[in-house]
């Protein structure tokens, strides 16, 4: 019948409105479970989530030693020239010519921080870092080179 | 005990003791044209201040803090970078209508202050057909809307007037005939008449029902009317930018949004006097003693508590409750509210020719 | 020393001159709307100074809150913003003129020369209780039955305007 | 200048129902002439409550005639 439903219609309306006002009075009035971040202040105890994808890093160990053999897989990847891999040939105790890299550029201006180099890398030399305070006066200093000066690469990985 | 009225009466006399009539009829007139300016500049400040709080609060978030202490001084700082701002005139847009469109909107909510009861005896302007006063001139706003929206010669800005203007007009309706069934019970359209009538209980506890009923009613309409969430289609973001201020900058931005503040507290306090009292303490009955306790708080308190009570209100719909759709929104005025609340007159017509009211 | 009324009035007499022959004059079809808005609230403001406040608010009201937004609607979905009207003919233009003014100033001197009688009766408070009972009485002179055949005129109007959009588009055979 | 009386109030409305009538003549557009109808009808509703406040203010049959003329018009549009 035209009329029940439209009652029905109203009394529906009227509930779904009560309980969505409810929903939101409770937030307001229970006002301590807060989740607005204030940055600068908690910067001592911010906990940024384990997924954040801040920027490319390059993780050395104690003696200075990298997991980069310098393969290019990571260049080949980024979709916007993000990383450029300079190799140089080392020899070594055998006097046998082995590649490795001179220098990891890094861009981070042209970064979209897609994963794309880290998914591709075979040998999980490189990592995405949860930090994100990147702002500098020159734009020249978001150019990184990523493995540290005098870094070598470390035993077994091929 | 300090009133409102017993200040301008003491400003009255003594400038009519130093003055001849016709200077102190003019200097009154300033003084209050000067007061509802720095009222207007207040309710800005305090309005958008408390927009903001409220949607922090509802959403589990902190709010503007960072700006003077707890953040107090952030409408402040608003204010400032607004009046700093270049104001842009389109190329090819009417600039005569564009530039004046923004003034309209204003002059229409100044002129709106003019019967509005702020405590007792203390009103700028007691005619009598107030209401109706009210009502009728607030439906110049829609001209001022549709107004920027023609001459912003932008077509977000003429479709959000349009649907501005389509909207505006159908809840008048309903807004005017829940106005109307209050009206009815207290046969006067004189804010100072009904306010009197409401000296035994407000309206809302002695009308039954039906007086919840319209309030309800009367409650949606003025929030569509302001153009506010959820009935905000004239400025709907995602779809249109920004409806009819997207060309809008500075200083003319700052007065169409300083008049949507100001336009949401006129029609809370319309609502407040008409429902809720006005200025009038919480009264039961004929019990003297309670009456006389509720009388010793100023009754400007009384005011704007009720006010501020209501723009909560609308400010929580705007928080809780997601966007209409256009067919929705006329199908919600013209198939429900509408018959509703002409039903809803009849039976108060008819509660008020039994009596059966308190 | 002129009294606030008498400054009132003659402001009032030139917002209304002035826009009328404004809206009847531009080009911009939207600006002539505006123009015949400002003079419909000066009417209203014309109104309010003879102290007849329920007919302005329902000026008010009815015209700008009405009509003139239902002209506004039909210059939107009508005309281009940007667009001028026609130019007039000058003939054309002569002979209005000439028309309109030769109308005044006939109608002007036969007001004139007529002395008008001022009533002499106590005036009644047009309020809306006034008003009302006025209006609606049915023994002394009163407006009822004009009153009814208004709202049946408006109820038809009400009536045709459904009838016009609920007609169905004829079906367009596709074959 | 004088106090304004019925003859001004007359002499305003006068004019402002001619422009109605030079706009009726000159303008080609529907929507204008509407306007220029708007104008006219509107001199008249002056005249009709002027008479009122002056001629007759025991009276308000003035009154009653522009707000029928109110409703026809809304009524029209």
């Amino acid at each position: 019948m035209f009329l029940k439903d439209y009652i029905k219609d109203i009394y529906g309306a009227i509930k779904s409105l009560l309980v969505g006002l409810n929903r939101t009075g409770y937030y307001f009035t229970h006002h301590k479970e807060i989740i607005t971040e204030q940055y600068p202040d908690n910067r001592a105890t911010l906990v940024m989530a384990e997924r954040f994808k801040g920027e490319v890093v390059m993780p050395h160990d104690a003696n200075n030693e990298h997991r980069c053999t310098g393969c290019t897989a990571c260049e080949l990847a980024c979709p916007n020239g993000t990383i450029k891999v300079v190799t140089k040939f080392e020899v070594n105790a055998e006097g046998k010519k082995k590649k490795a890299i001179d220098k990891l550029v890094y861009h981070l201006e042209l970064c979209t921080m897609c994963n794309l180099c880290v998914v591709a890398c075979p040998s999980d030399a490189i990592k995405m870092a949860p930090t994100f305070e990147h702002s500098v006066y020159d734009r020249s200093l978001l150019t990184k080179i990523l493995n540290n000066p005098g870094s070598k690469i470390m035993e077994g990985v091929e | 005990m300090w009133s409102l009225s017993k200040i301008a009466s003491s400003i009255h006399e003594w400038l009519s003791s130093t003055f001849n009539p016709t200077i102190t009829q003019v200097i009154e007139m300033v003084i209050a044209g000067v007061s509802i300016i720095g009222l207007f500049a207040v309710l800005g400040l305090v309005l958008v201040l408390m927009e903001r709080r409220v949607a922090a609060w509802i959403q589990i978030r902190l709010g503007p803090n960072r700006v003077g202490p707890l953040g107090l001084l952030q409408s402040m700082a608003d204010t400032v970078k607004l009046l700093v701002k270049e104001g842009l005139t389109p190329n090819g847009a009417d600039k005569f209508l564009f530039n004046l469109a923004p003034f309209i909107a204003m002059i229409v909510a100044m002129l709106l202050m003019a019967p509005i009861a702020f405590a007792k005896d203390f009103q700028l302007w007691d005619l009598n057909i107030g209401v109706l006063y009210v009502s009728a001139v607030s439906s110049i706003m829609v001209i001022s809307i549709l107004m920027a929206g023609w001459s912003s010669n932008n077509k977000y800005s003429l479709m959000g007037a349009m649907r501005s203007g389509a909207q505006i007009v159908s809840y008048e309706l309903s807004a005017g005939l829940a106005i109307l069934s209050i009206v009815v019970l207290t046969g006067s359209l004189q804010v100072s008449t009904i306010i009197q009538s409401q000296a035994d209980g407000w309206w809302i506890f002695k009308g039954h029902i039906p007086a919840i009923v319209s309030f309800v009613i009367f409650m949606i309409a003025v929030t569509a009317e302001t153009n506010r969430a959820p009935f905000d289609l004239a400025e709907a973001e995602s779809e249109l930018t920004a409806g009819f201020h997207t060309e809008y900058s500075g200083m003319k931005f700052a007065l169409f949004f300083l008049s949507e503040y100001v336009n949401v507290f006129i029609v809370c306090a319309i609502g407040a006097t008409i429902f809720l009292g006005g200025w009038m303490p919480f009264h039961i009955g004929h019990w003297e003693s309670f009456n006389h306790i509720m009388d010793y708080i100023p009754s400007s308190i009384w005011f704007f508590g009720k006010t501020f009570m209501l723009i909560f209100l609308i400010m929580w719909f705007r928080w809780t409750f997601p966007r209409l759709r256009i067919d929705q929104l006329l199908n919600l005025e013209w198939k429900y509210l509408l018959p509703i609340s002409m039903l809803n007159l009849l039976i108060m017509t008819a509660i008020a020719i039994l009596g059966w009211h308190f | 020393m002129m009294s606030g009324s008498t400054i009132l009035f003659y402001l009032l007499a030139t917002l209304i001159i002035s826009c009328g022959v404004l809206s009847v004059l531009t080009r911009q079809i939207f600006r002539a709307a505006i123009y015949v808005l400002f003079t419909l609230i000066g009417i209203a403001g014309m109104y309010f100074w003879l102290q007849y406040e329920f007919l302005a608010a329902v000026q008010i009201v009815v015209y700008v809150g009405g009509i003139i937004v239902l002209i506004i609607f039909s210059i939107f979905l009508t005309q281009q913003a940007g667009e001028k009207l026609a130019k007039q003919q000058l003939d054309r233009k002569i002979f209005a003129g000439l028309a309109a003014f030769c109308g005044f100033a006939l109608t002007i001197v036969q007001v004139l020369q007529h002395g008008f009688k001022m009533g002499t009766e106590t005036p009644i408070v047009p309020t809306v209780e006034n008003i009302g009972q006025r209006m609606l009485d049915v023994n002394n002179s009163g407006y009822a039955f004009p009153f009814e055949i208004v709202s049946i005129l408006l109820l038809a109007a009400l009536v045709g305007c459904i009838v016009i959009a609920l007609r169905s588009k004829p079906e367009v055979n596709l074959k | 200048m004088m106090e304004p009386g019925l003859n001004h109030i007359l002499f305003v409305s006068i004019l402002l129902f001619f422009i109605g009538v030079y706009g009726f003549f000159t303008r080609r557009n529907l929507i204008t002439m509407l306007m220029s109808i708007e104008l006219i009808l509107n001199s008249v509703n002056l005249n009709f409550i002027a008479f009122n406040k002056y001629l007759w203010p025991g009276k308000m049959d003035g009154l009653f005639f522009s707000i029928f003329v109110i409703a026809k018009k809304s009524s029209i549009d």
